[in-house]
């Protein structure tokens, strides 16, 4: 066998898993040395979607960039779109109508609830359930559906604009939204016992990867990593933005953590369990917000900018499915930006595989990478 | 805790000299009033970012990184534990890459932006990846993309880009090159192929008069009218 | 006179002493009294006839002994038989009733040699009788030569005496079977093609049916549909795929062992059908209803996971070895508790062949096994964990992970080679069901009806056929469903699950019920209620229990109907299907 | 339904016990629970849409209003005011407007639907509004369509041509207030990429025609002159036999236009005039416009004479 490649003598194998490989989740390639199964070391190579979107956006306009956010990370494309039209309403101080806050809110949580349904679909499909993946996805068109409806696209939705979002609520559309919040709510409880409390799956789960608080913090995870690992952070609560001041504290929400029910607090099995609670909170906010919203009046969702020209920088925090995506945007008194850059959950979780994959096996590998919920294009942007 | 204090605290410790230039989160730089008194009105107060407009940062002496950076972090009153964002930006004009870092604080929940300017020529600077693992990605990806050093990076190559690639594109005189191991790097639009097209060669439009149009204007005979 | 009952007793004489350590057990004979062997006398056969026999003639031997009343022994002796006669000679005695001498050999029972020449003969204990004329007489009667090929040759040897103690022959005659002799060579060929080709039609479009039964109801438990488009409601899906996997280019990596690349499928193909030879279809239908028929099934399917190491050794990829190094590991190991999990029912019936096993069962689910008692009941349920591992069936599909070994063994295989594959692990489920159903689920046995009234009506034994391949088809939407609800196991998990839990559990329940039947199954009145009592508990509360479970994820959730898009296409609105 | 999720938790949060009898009880029960799940959805009807075929309606009838689809532009509305070019964020709108004339016209918008992001951006900068039959909002001049089915085995038919190359579209001048009507949507888009082929041949001869210069296959080459021959062929039927049509004919179709004064007469008008008069027959005189200008020159002359 010419491949085994024998490491200084060694009984190592180098296991090159991707850039296609069905589990790394997008274009992502794993160096893995292993000596049987078991992994000695997995050093990730990105780069393979590289799309170079921080310099798209130094030749666009501030408005004109927003649907390139949406493949920032196409998983999760509207906080995406709402960090940037974040990030640029405060860079220029831009006033933003309280409905355009609410809708944000809604079509955030909307597409967190969609992109968990990926995350948590394609885990349970990575340990070799199939089933609750296409229960999932079920699930994600509906919400596909809702926000097609909303916006008229399915996955790259461009509905933040700078200065609100570009297209308001219908009464009908409420309706609607609140038919799946019903409809989803036992769904998520059958997810429950299909598969998070499965033996063999949570069998799986337990203490693998354990990532402690000090180590996630360290390692910069955000969103449910980092609060799987037992740190109660949630930017949505910590430090309001939109509206979530305003609907947080009505539907008593406390900030889901790990609790090491199953194994030790922040393993791989609670950040599955966080990401599914997180349904649950989000159906809650849905409900809150959508309820809230109906006091705003209809139609000023917009106040569109003129002559968007700001000097300075500003950094926004937005809490994406794949927790704290940032977005840091220079302006030079130009119409494009001088300079951006997204810091996204994925990048920084990316960054502890290599470090936490030493000892694990092959099919653990596989679980790490889909517990962290890696988007490939967040990574390489 | 404030910018100030932050601030106050970190040159107390660093020296003095180390950090300068605090620019306290104050209002947007360039602001866009809409025209309309009624947009003015819409837009409820309160509800954007708590304090719109930059972010409170400072400036510390690349040769104090460590030092700023470590007390910034250790510090008990500081506390950054967290190094939110870390990316450089490059001012061409000035001959200047800065380095930013943005830090925040799990325990104080206060953020603050450092930024260091290195010569664009030499751009080096202390790497922060013994103070925030973190930073190791983020570094790598600054050194792909813009070419900055981070003496002391464990692992300084390059993280988006291929390994052979030359250049740093991120750079505003960056040229991108034609092709790529004989690959085109860019391919010819399908609309290239008529935007200039040469007028006085092309047959001369003909302006349609109301009947004698032979101009397709399809929807004209779909019209309800 | 009175035909006195007979019991006849199978002797495997000469080299087969496997068969023989483990001689047939049904009924148990007559031990008859034993008499010391009478002095030798002048014998006199009177009358044998046809010593040429066709096929299907009946072998009437009359023979005076000159030796007084008491038992006597025929042995009759293949000679030269061709290598290809499977079953060279069946004896059924039946009375002659000719006004003389008859004696009765019990007609119920078959006198059988068996399937290969080490099976030396065949020995019939007669009674020989006075008929009041002077002469006595034994004869065994209407012996029927029926598998026998032409050019077999047989040996009629005559003993006074029982078999405790066989004195000096008296006569010794041939008896040959009338036709040409065949070639074995040819005949062998012959048959093995014949054979093949027969599994294979009946078995292919079997799997391919399985395998589209599959994708329906992975699609029915995931909202989808499965295929429905070739052939009426996609049944014929599997003859397009087939088409489908020929014609596609047929890859072998540049580095491969290409010998072993090539020679792999057929391995674990002939591991899996070769199981097909003892596979009961029902009462009548079994190709050949070896009495060590469960040893045979668990040895012939050993055959795969050398298929599959080969493959994935062969195939020079990392991910191909690793899925065959697990796949090792996973077949060799469950291979002890699947065996040991079998060895309950086999001490519990005391047989291993398979009609035998299902025989000592009964059509009501009380008679089943799997009931007997609690620990042929764990039994099942360990066989049943085994059987999904050793055919690489979720949730112990690690030699094929999609999701980590991209496809395991089979990731270098395309086309014609890598559809033999997945055939064999299709037919596995199957194969798997039927072991199951036969071990443990009472087979084809009809309810209300014994064994013998099956074997005796047209009509109840085509009903076996059915309850059969209904038991098995069952067992086989179990399997499926399990995997499409179940993750997968991590490696070492699932070799401690094999060692830690299935091998102590099968061994303890094989002692256990070693003593069940000893204490408890030999108590009639017991035994009947612990069997009633078992069906109720881990069969009627259990499935009342799951059923209740069922109905209740049933009505929590509601699929929606949503606005413009018409979300609840189908099952049951066919209208729009057919548009 | 909270208390029982409440009980559930409470019942998994107890710390399970290791017994082994409990750990086989709990595993078989959880196995059930997902085994019943799976079980459940067998007797449910399945949400697949069999598109393309098995529907009770065309997939485009039941997408929502907003859906973002193919661009269209309706032309009868277009001011020509490029705010969609200008603020398309990947640059895949083109239009020329120039004077044709005296008249300010659109000679082209084309859209490379391949390139378009359907982000919808170009739609809002928009400043016409109209109303298209059977939608509930108001949409613009240039709007998104229901349209979806872009997949093709020739890319050029993503390229939308809305003016034939060739000819102008004289701008509308909107009047204040008033929504004007408009096809129903996705009409247009539809009638365009029908045609896109023929106006993408169209458009490339032309840009060969400026690859090549002047070389005889350019300029004589036979499908040019039959598609010049078929332009030229309604503006001499209409100019009939009125000198002055006749003149601004020569002049606006063949001649350069520039008074070079290279033919000897002061003007372009005096070599068209001389030549409608009968006064001139070298066709060959107009240097500036060279050999194309003697090409429709004398190609006007033909079709004069076969008109009569």
């Amino acid at each position: 066998m010419s491949e085994l490649v024998l490491v200084n003598g060694e009984d190592e194998m180098i296991l090159n898993m991707g850039p296609q490989h069905p589990s790394t989740h997008g274009v992502i390639r794993f160096i893995v040395h292993t000596d049987g199964e078991v992994i000695s070391r997995a050093e990730p190579d990105v780069g393979y979607l590289h799309r170079a979107i921080e310099h798209i956006a130094e030749k666009c306009t501030y408005e004109g960039f927003m649907p390139y956010t949406d493949r920032v990370d196409y998983v999760c494309a509207m906080t995406a779109n709402h960090v940037w039209a974040s990030a640029v309403e405060k860079l220029a101080a831009l006033p933003v109508p309280p409905r355009a806050h609410y809708l944000r809110v809604i079509s955030d949580e909307l597409n967190r609830i969609s992109s968990h349904c990926i995350a948590l679909g394609a885990m349970a499909m990575d340990l070799g359930a199939v089933t609750p993946f296409p229960y999932a996805l079920r699930e994600r068109e509906y919400v596909n559906d809702l926000l097609e409806e909303l916006c008229g696209a399915r996955l790259t939705y461009n509905y933040h604009r700078v200065g609100g979002v570009g297209w308001d609520m219908t009464d009908a559309w409420r309706d609607k939204a609140l038919r799946f919040l019903d409809h989803f709510e036992p769904v998520i409880d059958e997810f429950d016992r299909l598969i998070t409390m499965n033996e063999i799956f949570v069998k799986r789960l337990a203490n693998l990867a354990v990532i402690g608080a000090e180590e996630a913090v360290a390692y910069g995870l955000v969103g449910p990593n980092l609060r799987a690992a037992g740190v109660a952070f949630d930017l949505r609560a910590d430090m309001p933005y939109a509206t979530y001041g305003d609907i947080l504290p009505k539907i008593g929400w406390q900030t889901p953590v790990g609790s090491g029910r199953m194994g030790q607090t922040g393993d791989a099995w609670d950040r599955f369990w966080l990401r599914v609670e997180e349904w649950r909170w989000s159906v809650k906010i849905l409900r809150e917000a959508l309820d809230q919203i109906q006091a705003t009046p209809r139609g000023e969702y917009l106040i569109a900018p003129k002559r968007l020209r700001p000097k300075g920088d500003a950094m926004a925090r937005v809490e994406a499915a794949r927790g704290d995506m940032s977005c840091y945007v220079v302006g030079d008194g130009t119409p494009n930006a001088y300079r951006a850059r997204f810091r996204t959950g994925s990048f920084n979780a990316m960054g502890l595989v290599r470090e936490k994959s030493r000892g694990l096996m092959v099919a653990d590998l596989v679980a790490l990478i889909a517990s962290l919920d890696i988007v490939a294009p967040e990574i390489d942007r | 805790m404030k910018a100030r204090e932050i601030f106050e605290r970190v040159a107390a410790s660093a020296g003095h000299e180390a950090v300068f230039a605090l620019d306290e989160a104050g209002e947007g730089a360039a602001v866009t009033v809409p025209d309309k008194p009624a947009d003015k009105a819409k837009a409820g107060a309160g509800q954007g970012h708590a304090d719109a407009g930059r972010d409170a940062s400072f400036h510390a002496r690349p040769a104090d990184l460590m030092t700023v950076m470590g007390v910034l972090r250790d510090d008990p009153e500081l506390r950054f534990d967290f190094l939110q964002n870390l990316t450089a930006v490059d001012w061409a004009k000035r001959e200047v890459i800065q380095v930013v870092y943005h830090l925040f604080s799990y325990a104080h929940r206060h953020e603050i932006c450092v930024r260091v300017d290195l010569p664009r020529a030499a751009p080096h600077v202390s790497s922060v990846v013994s103070l925030w693992p973190t930073a190791n990605w983020h570094e790598r990806e600054q050194f792909d993309l813009l070419g900055v050093v981070f003496e002391g990076h464990p692992d300084l190559r390059r993280l988006l880009m291929p390994d052979d690639w030359v250049g740093h594109p991120m750079r505003k005189d960056f040229q991108e090159p034609k092709t790529y191991r004989g690959m085109p790097t860019s391919r010819p639009s399908p609309l290239d192929l008529l935007v200039t097209y040469d007028r006085a060669h092309a047959p001369k439009p003909q302006v349609a008069p109301a009947a004698a149009a032979p101009a397709p204007a399809p929807p004209k005979a779909e019209t309800p009218s | 006179m009175r035909a006195l009952p007979l019991g006849v007793a199978l002797l495997a004489l000469g080299l087969g002493q496997a068969g023989a350590a483990r001689a047939q057990t049904v009924p148990a004979p007559e031990v008859l009294p034993s008499i010391a062997p009478p002095p030798p006398g002048e014998a006199h056969v009177r009358d044998l006839r046809p010593t040429k026999l066709e096929r299907g003639d009946k072998l009437t031997v009359e023979l005076d002994t000159g030796a007084p009343a008491g038992p006597a022994i025929i042995l009759l002796r293949p000679a030269a038989v061709s290598t290809g006669s499977t079953a060279p000679l069946v004896l059924r005695g039946h009375g002659l009733g000719d006004g003389r001498v008859v004696t009765d050999i019990d007609a119920g029972v078959e006198a059988r040699i068996g399937h290969d020449a080490r099976w030396s003969g065949v020995a019939v204990e007669v009674t020989l009788v006075d008929t009041g004329k002077g002469d006595v007489w034994a004869a065994t009667g209407g012996h029927r030569v029926w598998k026998s090929l032409p050019g077999d040759e047989y040996q009629l040897t005559f003993f006074p005496g029982s078999l405790r103690g066989l004195a000096a022959e008296l006569s010794r005659h041939r008896v040959v079977i009338a036709g040409r002799r065949v070639p074995p060579a040819v005949l062998r060929a012959a048959v093995m093609i014949g054979v093949t080709l027969l599994i294979l039609l009946l078995v292919a479009p079997l799997t391919g049916v399985l395998v589209v039964w599959e994708r329906k109801i992975a699609g029915r438990m995931q909202s989808r549909f499965g295929p429905n488009r070739v052939g009426p409601s996609g049944w014929l899906q599997w003859l397009a795929d087939a088409l489908k996997l020929i014609r596609k280019e047929d890859l072998i990596p540049t580095d491969a062992d290409a010998t072993l690349f090539r020679l792999a499928p057929y391995l674990v193909w002939m591991g899996i059908f070769a199981t097909f030879v003892v596979l009961p279809l029902s009462e009548f239908a079994i190709v050949a209803d070896l009495n060590v028929g469960l040893l045979y099934i668990t040895s012939v399917t050993t055959f795969t996971v050398i298929g599959i190491i080969m493959g994935g050794w062969a195939s020079n990829s990392k991910w191909s070895l690793l899925g065959g190094m697990r796949s090792a590991a996973q077949i060799i190991s469950y291979e002890l508790p699947a065996s040991i999990a079998l060895l309950s029912v086999v001490v519990t019936a005391g047989t291993l062949s398979p009609q035998e096993l299902i025989r000592a069962q009964g059509g009501l689910p009380a008679d089943w096994f799997v009931f007997r008692s609690p620990f042929t009941f764990v039994a099942f349920v360990i066989y049943f964990i085994s059987a999904l591992a050793e055919g690489n069936r979720t949730p112990f599909d690690l030699p094929e992970a999609e999701s980590e070994l991209v496809a395991g063994f089979s990731t270098e295989y395309s086309g014609f080679r890598w559809s033999i594959f997945s055939l064999a692990e299709w037919t596995n489920v199957y194969v798997v069901g039927a072991i199951i159903t036969t071990a443990f689920l009472g087979g084809w046995q009809v309810p209300f009806a014994t064994a013998d009234a099956v074997a005796a009506s047209l009509g109840l034994r085509a009903l076996s056929l059915v309850v059969m391949l209904a038991k098995v088809a069952t067992l086989t939407f179990v399997i499926i469903w399990i995997r499409w609800s179940l993750p997968r196991f991590r490696v070492d998990q699932m070799m401690s699950l094999c060692w830690k839990w299935l091998l102590p559990g099968a061994f303890g329940a094989f002692v256990a019920q070693a003593a069940w039947t000893w204490l408890v199954a030999t108590r009639p009145l017991l035994d009947r209620g612990m069997r009633w009592a078992m069906f109720l508990v881990a069969g009627v509360a259990l499935g009342i229990f799951f059923v209740a479970l069922v109905v209740r994820a049933f009505r929590r959730v509601q699929l929606l109907h949503m606005g413009g898009r018409q979300f609840t296409l189908p099952f049951f609105e066919r209208r729009l299907q057919k548009r | 339904m909270t208390m029982k999720s409440e009980r559930a938790s409470a019942r998994a949060s107890g710390r399970a016990s290791d017994n082994p009898l409990a750990r086989i009880i709990r595993s078989s029960r959880s196995v059930l629970d997902g085994l019943a799940v799976t079980l459940s959805h067998m007797f449910r009807p399945p949400t697949t849409i069999q598109y393309p075929d098995r529907i009770d309606r065309p997939i485009v009838d039941t997408l929502p209003e907003r859906y973002r689809g193919f661009l269209e532009v309706d032309l009868a509305t277009c001011t020509a005011c490029k705010a969609c070019e200008r603020d398309c964020p990947i640059g895949c709108i083109v239009i020329d407007l120039e004077k044709v004339g005296d008249v300010r016209a659109m000679t082209r918008f084309d859209i490379d639907m391949g390139k378009c992001m359907y982000c919808n951006i170009c739609v809002e900068s928009c400043p016409i509004p109209n109303q298209a039959p059977g939608d509930a909002e108001q949409t613009k001049c240039i709007r998104m369509t229901r349209e979806f089915e872009a997949a093709t085995d020739d890319f050029s038919t993503l390229t939308f041509r809305f003016i034939r190359p060739g000819d102008a579209v004289i701008p509308f001048k909107p009047k204040k207030g008033v929504i004007e009507p408009t096809p129903e949507r996705g009409s247009i888009a539809r009638e365009v990429r029908t045609r896109a082929k023929e106006y993408n041949a169209l458009a490339a001869r032309w840009a060969e025609a400026r690859l090549y210069g002047d070389d005889e296959q350019a300029v004589y080459g036979e499908a040019v002159i039959a598609a010049r021959e078929a332009e030229l062929a309604p503006m001499v039927k209409a100019a009939g036999e009125d000198p002055q049509k006749l003149e601004d004919l020569l002049f606006a179709q063949a001649l350069a236009q520039t008074d070079c004064g290279a033919c000897g007469y002061d003007t372009c008008r005096g070599y068209a005039k001389a030549i409608v008069r009968g006064d001139e027959t070298d066709f060959d005189k107009c240097e500036p416009g060279g050999p194309r200008a003697e090409r429709d020159l004398k190609l006007i002359a033909k079709l004069r004479v076969a008109g009569r």
